[in-house]
Parts: structure tokens; sequence; C-alpha cells
């Protein structure tokens, strides 16, 4: 089994810029949204998507369905932020309201107003998440981790966890489609009983890799370390660098002049 | 008047309604909070309060695998056996499905500390590979997921054990732990978000309330779940 | 009657390109072909498991409707034994995991036990039915796999490389098994591998499998009498076979049968024997 | 040279009951036996893993001694591929995971980044260098592991069911592989198998274990010439050599040599037909 994102970051054209430049530029661009107003939000998420899209070549169709998901992900999040109840006749203005029993609910302009900025906000820094995971394969991430000092018991855990999730799950794909092959998943408690089996089974299994890998390792030489030498593309490429950092000033300037 | 009143009243039921189901199918975001959605300074606040604990469990983690070197692969199949589950869809009591999060398993299995470290990892790893969560909001979702979650379910599972009622702390600490996660994730939210009127209270009551639509099934859900995996294998 | 037409122009990995099969009812059939030419998908089309993205299948002249209740049907015709054990074996003990298929096919729970039963001696299981499963050894799995497809009696069996990796005492017991199922019900078979010597001995019919295409059928001695074709798919032609035709041309001009396994080969050179030398004599 | 001696009175599983053998240097050798006879376990004695409940290990003379400094030595000049190339593989990419041993053994960066470059070329592997492990097909994950363990130069790589899953195509190519491995480094090798076919075309020395015990070692010809003890532990004969000897005794009686390959045997019984002909024309 496949993770979408996973496998365009392994394809996309960025693929052989250093990792650690495009890491730098896609937490400064999040770093950035938070610190910034609604203007340049909706600049940096045009950017980001044209560097997404442009840049790395990831297919349109492909990154409208991501951005589309999370979109209807946060609209359906801010009705709480929109609604307010209460128990007096709303003091702002409103653009409607009801009136259930002795409770107003109301949706004010404020309110609004509140979650469209926190709308764009969301959208614009999921695009820079985005340019993180759509451009820089895990392995390389990874490989960024360990230069910059991250503790070795983390890095080590995060590689094994990275091996053994696409083993996993393979076979939990695996055996869900054995049990449909078998006629399995109908009604509630057999769905249940179902997932419960699923889980059991690949539990037994999570312990039958631990064994098969203990031996496996040992007899590759493991002694505690997981050392392996990564070879990670280095080349800083002068053009992009200079379109982000232009392009970066200009931003930070725009919303000088904007957020004022 | 009066008949427009109940007819506004049922279009909000229809309308709360209609949400819900629209909602339902997201529930695997539900318990995380995406990228961008807190302001820097709660974003901030919650990893402040979250670096502590993880450090502590990072600590723990360390002794134990300078002791023994192998516990290094057995953690890391473990998290990937966590990951593996919190992408897998389970049968919800509403009808459709859900997914489980393992941490309420995890942390009687290997202790609340080793589970905070996981967790944040499983965390990290959701964002990174199906960007569920973000980077920024780590630290609020990991407060809430791979903190609160394995502490809850831990302290129930002790709380409860010496009852001899093995299949109950199973069963109430996998469906408290993600209660109390979704508690917390609700508050995180209204202290970030506080209502007009009301303020923070009245907020978590809303955050609360919708949220409590998916995830109190959910939870009970887990709960069942993790009896059956337990009773499987306890037996063999 | 057997009827299953299948087209399904390639998705973007097309793993099934425009294939149209039909699989002759009660014969036993090999499905030849390397890993990853799509046998394995052609199986979880024809359980219903994968929709084609274009073409239909049908199941006695009827199209696959894909609803629930003719999907939970189908599952319960056509039986698939996957080629990993792991992957299909879903209980945790012997017994019970017969009993999965039969749960989900809605029969009571004392025909059941005794279905169960019947099952576990059929296959020489009753001293391990309290086993659970990841004790059991690689030929034992296999043997629980096969008994829990087989307890729901399904007119058509799929098999996935069933004898992969098995040594040969374990091969030569599930391929006594397979016999017997099959003198005994009729079971029609249709059997995924990639080792020619076994398909040539043991089939009825052969379907050739590569890169998505079904490119030959017919049966044994029409397909492997194609060299060439096979020779560039690089499959390989039986040993038997080979040598036959290295022999039979000059020294048995008038055979028409060709030997199936070793000691037909031996019993028929011997037999060539004693009549040459008598002649000679 | 090559010598390891070992005896190891079985466990309460008795998985190896009193074996001594010694491995000749430089040669391919098989190792055959069904499923769970006891060959996995013999290879995890020889590369340090498991320490025998009695009996001891040497290698060239040298008893093995099981500290940290001579296992980690041990480890280095005894590779061990496994069967499922899931067990061995750790790092993300094909480059990370052939560099892992080399880091274990404490080579210097720039050493193992160029030894790491040749062995991607060896194996044929420079495409997918950057390849995550979980894009590969199980023919380039098997690949991946031998050429993780052969960067190492290992003076006795031990193979276990290395063919195991593989169609002909791919087996063929690992085949070509460990010949040109065997060819250009010399490195003794033993391969456990129940395929016997591919252990009578492949060996120079044949190994037979059952049920924990060594029974029977020897030349190919030596060992399959003992139909009798072969059929009594149902592991057969070749299917070569079955055809060889139902042939050669009545139309070949002063063959000594036999064939290993089935083109071998086809361009012998070629040129005997035209011999034949020759005569009686």
């Amino acid at each position: 089994m496949r993770i979408q994102l996973d496998t365009i970051a392994y394809t996309n054209h960025l693929r052989h810029i250093s990792p650690g430049q495009k890491l730098l530029f896609g937490l400064g661009m999040l770093a950035f949204v938070l610190l910034s107003h609604t203007p340049a939000h909706v600049v940096v998420f045009v950017w980001m998507s044209v560097w997404i899209v442009g840049y790395a070549k990831v297919p349109v169709r492909i990154y409208m369905s991501l951005i589309g998901a999370i979109g209807v992900f946060l609209a359906l999040s801010l009705p709480p932020i929109m609604v307010e109840i209460s128990r007096h006749s709303p003091a702002e203005p409103t653009i409607f309201h009801f009136v259930a029993g002795t409770w107003y609910i109301y949706v004010s302009v404020k309110g609004v107003k509140a979650a469209g900025i926190l709308l764009l906000r969301s959208l614009s820094s999921v695009s820079c998440l985005y340019f993180i995971l759509l451009t820089i394969p895990f392995t390389e991430m990874l490989a960024v981790l360990r230069r910059i000092g991250i503790p070795e018991i983390l890095t080590d855990l995060l590689l094994v966890m990275y091996r053994f999730v696409f083993v996993f799950l393979e076979t939990i794909g695996q055996l869900w489609t054995a049990q449909q092959a078998r006629g399995g998943g109908q009604g509630f408690t057999g769905k249940m009983r179902d997932a419960g089996r699923l889980v059991t089974r690949l539990f037994t299994r999570t312990l039958q890799r631990y064994q098969q890998l203990s031996v496996g390792l040992a007899a590759r030489g493991f002694e505690g370390e997981l050392r392996v030498i990564s070879h990670v593309p280095v080349s800083v490429s002068k053009r992009y660098a200079t379109e982000a950092i232009i392009g970066f000033m200009l931003l930070v300037t725009f919303e000088w002049w904007t957020g004022r | 008047m009066k008949k427009k009143r109940i007819l506004s009243g049922i279009g909000v039921i229809l309308l709360f309604a209609l949400y819900f189901v629209w909602n339902e199918p997201q529930t695997a975001y539900a318990m995380h909070i995406m990228e961008g959605f807190l302001p820097v300074k709660w974003a901030v606040f919650w990893w402040i309060v979250f670096l502590p604990f993880f450090l502590l469990g990072l600590r723990s983690l360390t002794k134990l695998t300078k002791e023994k070197p192998e516990t290094k692969l057995l953690l890391g199949l473990a998290g990937a056996f966590t990951f593996v589950l919190s992408a897998l869809k389970i049968p919800s009591v509403t009808g459709s499905s859900s997914h489980p999060t393992g941490t309420g398993l995890g942390a009687v299995l290997f202790g609340p500390l080793v589970m905070t470290v996981l967790g944040t990892l499983v965390l990290l790893f959701q964002a990174l590979l199906l960007a569920h969560g973000g980077l920024t909001t780590l630290g609020a979702n990991a407060f809430s997921m791979a903190i609160v979650g394995p502490f809850v379910a831990y302290a129930v599972y002790r709380a409860i054990i010496p009852t001899g009622r093995q299949r109950l702390a199973i069963f109430m600490a996998a469906a408290l732990a993600d209660m109390a996660t979704y508690i917390v994730t609700s508050l995180q939210l209204a202290l970030a978000f506080p209502a007009a009127s009301g303020g923070i209270a009245a907020s978590f009551m809303k955050f609360a309330g919708i949220f409590a639509v998916t995830q109190v099934p959910l939870a009970i859900s887990e709960g069942l779940l993790t009896v059956l995996v337990w009773n499987w294998l306890v037996a063999y | 009657m057997e009827d299953v037409t299948y087209t399904y122009p390639g998705s973007a990995e097309s793993a099934l390109d425009g294939i149209t099969m039909r699989i002759p009812k009660g014969k036993r059939c090999a499905l030849l072909g390397h890993n990853g030419c799509g046998k394995s998908t052609l199986f979880l089309h024809m359980n219903g498991i994968y929709r084609p993205h274009s073409g239909a299948l049908k199941w006695n002249k009827e199209l696959y409707t894909y609803s629930r209740a003719s999907l939970a049907e189908l599952r319960r015709r056509v039986g698939l034994v996957f080629q990993d054990p792991e992957q299909q074996l879903i209980a945790s003990t012997v017994a019970e995991d017969i009993s999965y298929g039969l749960c989900n096919a809605g029969i009571s729970e004392s025909e059941a036990v005794r279905k169960v039963q019947d099952a576990l001696t059929r296959f020489g299981l009753d001293d391990l039915q309290e086993r659970p499963v990841h004790h059991l050894s690689l030929g034992q799995k296999k043997r629980v796999a096969l008994a829990g497809v087989m307890v729901l009696r399904p007119e058509l069996l799929l098999l996935d490389e069933p004898t992969a990796y098995l040594d040969r005492l374990h091969t030569d017991r599930l391929l006594e098994e397979l016999e017997a199922i099959h003198r005994e019900e009729g079971t029609t078979m249709l059997m995924a591998t990639h080792d020619i010597d076994l398909a040539y001995e043991w089939s009825d019919w052969v379907f050739v499998m590569h890169q998505g295409r079904l490119v030959m059928e017919g049966t044994p001695d029409e397909v492997f009498a194609k060299r060439e074709m096979l020779a560039e798919m690089r499959l390989g032609v039986p040993l038997l076979f080979d040598v036959w035709d290295a022999l039979a041309p000059s020294l048995l001009p008038d055979a028409t049968e060709r030997p199936r396994t070793a000691l037909e080969l031996k019993s028929r050179l011997e037999r060539y024997v004693i009549d040459n030398k008598r002649k000679m004599g």
C-alpha cells in the first residue's frame, strides 16, 4: 500500500534541491503566515501553490483535491466559531438569528469575519505544510534532522517506524482483503469483530516482526546503533534561492504596508 | 408568531443534523487541530506545556535503550503499529466508520511516559505523511493525545484493576483516554476562540457539544474494540 | 456452467489490460505468468473485491451486480486461497478460522460446528484444532487456509501460487488433497503459478498471462508447443516436454500422447527399450 | 581455509541434533531439507547469533569465542541473507541500507561511500539507489539484501532459501549474480533450499539435513544416487536426474557424466539421435 503524499515526494521536480534549503523555506513561510495578516495570507497561498504546481510539478488535479479535502474540513470546523448562543438578544449586528425557547442562536457579522480570517490563515499555512510534504522525501528530512542534532534515539525510532509503517499497511490491507474475500464485514457486530481480529493479528505480527528484525539486524552487526550514510542532494539552487529571498522580502514589505 | 418560532426551531435542528452528517466522515481530522488554526500565542503556549513531558519521556526512553538496544526496534515497531491503527477505519456506534487512536492500549502496555514519545512521533508521522494536524499545532495536539490520553488511560487502568475487573479496566482506560483527549482539544479551541457572549465557558460548551456527537460513540467503539483485542491477546 | 468474460482496459498501472477469458467448468486450469503479471489482480476481480474500470464479469452468463447480497453469494461460490496464508488466516485458532466463512454465510451454529468438524477431519487437522494459528508450520497454515475456503463448498476454487515455497513433501500432499477435492466434488479449479513443470503435470487447461494480457490458452500440449512465445516471455518449457520433443520424433514417431510425469516417461522408455531389443533380437 | 565443525545435541525442540559438518572452502554448497528441518537454526549458529547448548563451532580451526569483538569480526566474514528480505532491510532507501553494514563495521565514510557505489553498480541497482525500500518489488528487495551483505566481502555467504517466492525469470537473474560473485571473489557459498532441481543444477557439494540431523553429504551425483534414502525422507530426486536414469542405461550405456541442466540434456539427446541415425543409415 502506498501513501500518496509520500510517493509524490519521491518523484517531484524539486527533489534534487537540498532538503535543508526547502525545509528552511517552508518553515520560514509557515512562521511568517502565523505572524502576518490576511492580505499576506492570500499572497502566500498563491505563491506556495506556484511552487508546488509550477516548480515541483505536482499535478494540479492532485493538489486541488488535497487542498479541497482540507478546505471542506476547515469549513466544517468554522460553524462552532461563527454561531453564538446566548440568553440575551444579541447586542451586535447579526446576519441571521433564531429564538429557541429562551435561547438566542445567532451568527454575528463579526463572527463571520473572524471565521473568514481564520480560514484564510489555515489554508495558507496548509499550503506551506504541503510544500514541505510534497517536495522533501521523508528519508531526506530524517537526514536533515540528524544533521541538526536531534537526539539519536528519536531519529532511530523514526527510521524504524518509517520502514515498518509501510510493511504494516501492506499487512493490514492484505488481511482486510482476505476478510472481504471470505465474506466478512456484515453488520455492526461483524464489522467490530473483524476490526478486532485485524488489530489482534497485526499485533501478533508486530511481535513476530520484532523477533525477526532483532535476528536480522544482529546478523548485520547491530550493536545498538542504526547509523547509515545518507546520500542527500546538496545542490543549492541559486535560481530558487534568489526567488525565495526576494519574494520573502517583498512579502515582509507587503505585510508591513497592509498590516499597519 | 409562535408557529414561525417552531418552524425556525425545526430549521435549526435540520441544519445541525445536516452538519453532523457531513462532519462524520471528517472525524479523522476532528481530534487534530489543523495547521494554522491556532493563533501564534496559543501554538507557542502549548509547545511550552508539551515539551517538559516530552523531554521526561525521552530521558526514560534513552535509559531504557542504553540497557537493551533491541528495545529501540520494539518501540519503533510499536510506533509503526500505532500509526497504522490510527489509519484504520473502525465501525462506529453511529453507523459509519471512524478511527481509533490506540493510545489507551499503548499506555497500558508500555506505560504513559514511553507512550508520550511514541504518540508524539505518531502525530509527527500523521502530519508529515497524511497532512493530518500540523507542525505548529503539534504541541497542542501532542498535549491532548500523547500526554493527557495516555496518562488518563494509565490512571484509570491502575484505579480499576485492583477490583479485579480487568475487562472493565481496559474498556474504561481506552474509552476515557479518548474522551479526555477530546475534552482537552475542545478546551484548547475554547481558549483560543472564546465566544463573544459567555466567553471561554460558552465556547467550550459549543466545541464539546459538537465533538460529542462524533467522539462519544467513537470512544465507546474504541473501548469495545480494545476489549476484544485484549481478550484475544490474553487467550493466546 | 462456468462462464466468466472479463474486459478491463488498463488503469494508470494497467494491471489488467483488456482480458477476456472463460473458465471451463469442472476443469483443472492453470494460470501461468511471472510475478506481477496481473494474476492476483485478476483473482480479486473474480471474487468481486475489485470492480473493473471497464468491461464486465459474468457468472453463469449473469453479470456481476456488486450488490451486498449478490457479493455475499458470489464469495460463497468463488473461494479464493491466497498465496501467503498469513494473509488469509484471520482468527486465532484453527477451528475458529475455519468457522469464519461459515459464520459470515449466516449458517446456523449447530450446522456450522458440524461442518467445521467435517473439514477438520477431511484435511487431517483434528489434532491441531485448538492450536493458535501462529504456532503452525507453513504447510499446516496452507492446509488450514484451504480448509477454511473449502468448508463453504465453492463451485470455483481460485488458488494463488498454492505451492510457493512449500517443500516437495508438502507440495505432494497439497496436490493430493486438490485431486481428492476435484474427484469428489467436481470443483472447478484455477491455479495461478509460475511453476511450469507443475502446471504441465497437473492441469487440463492452461492460460498464460503476460503484462496484464492473456496471451495464450489451450490444452497443456497446445500451449507448451509454442516454444518461441514462451521463450520470449522467459517462462520456459516444462523439462519433460523438452525431453520428449528431443526424443519422440526419432524414437517413437507414432507416439501420440506425451508423458506428463517423470514416472510415465520412464515406463514409456522402458517399454520402448524392450520393444527395440526384441526387434533387434 | 574454511573449517566449521559443529556439534549440538538437541534442545527441547531439538532443532539441531548433534550435527558435525565441514564446509569446503571456495565451493558452492547446497543444504537440502524440508521446511523446519533446522537449516535456518544452523545458519544462525554459524553467524554467531545462537550459541550451541553443547558442542562447538570453529572458523579456520579456531573456536568461536563469542566476545563482542570476535562476533563483529565473524559477522563481517560470514554474510547471512535471509529468506524474507523484510527481515534484514532497515534503512529507508536502497543506498542507505547498503551502507548500514559498513557503518557497523566502522569503515570510514569516504571509503564506505565508494563501496556502496561499487555495490550499486555491481548489482544493477544504480537507478534505484534513491528509491525507498517500500517501492521495490520482491525481486529487487532480495537483490538489495544480497548487495547489503556482499558489500562487506564476506568469505562465507549463507543464503536461506534465496529463490523462495521468485519466478523463473528472477531466479535465473539471482543465480547469474551468485555465479558472478563466485567467479570473481571466490566466496564460499552455502545455500539452504528445498528445491532439489536447483541444488542439482547449481551446487558442487550437497548436504542433506533431516529432522535436525545431517544425514548425507557428497557431490550431487553421489547424493542423488541414493534414491531410497531420499525417497524415505520424501525429498525426491531432481527431475533431470530421474529422466537421465530412465534414459541412460538403455540409450547411452557408455555415458559417464550426467547432464546438469535441461539444455545440456537436450544437446546430448540430439547428438545421440544423430549418431543413431548415422548408425542405422
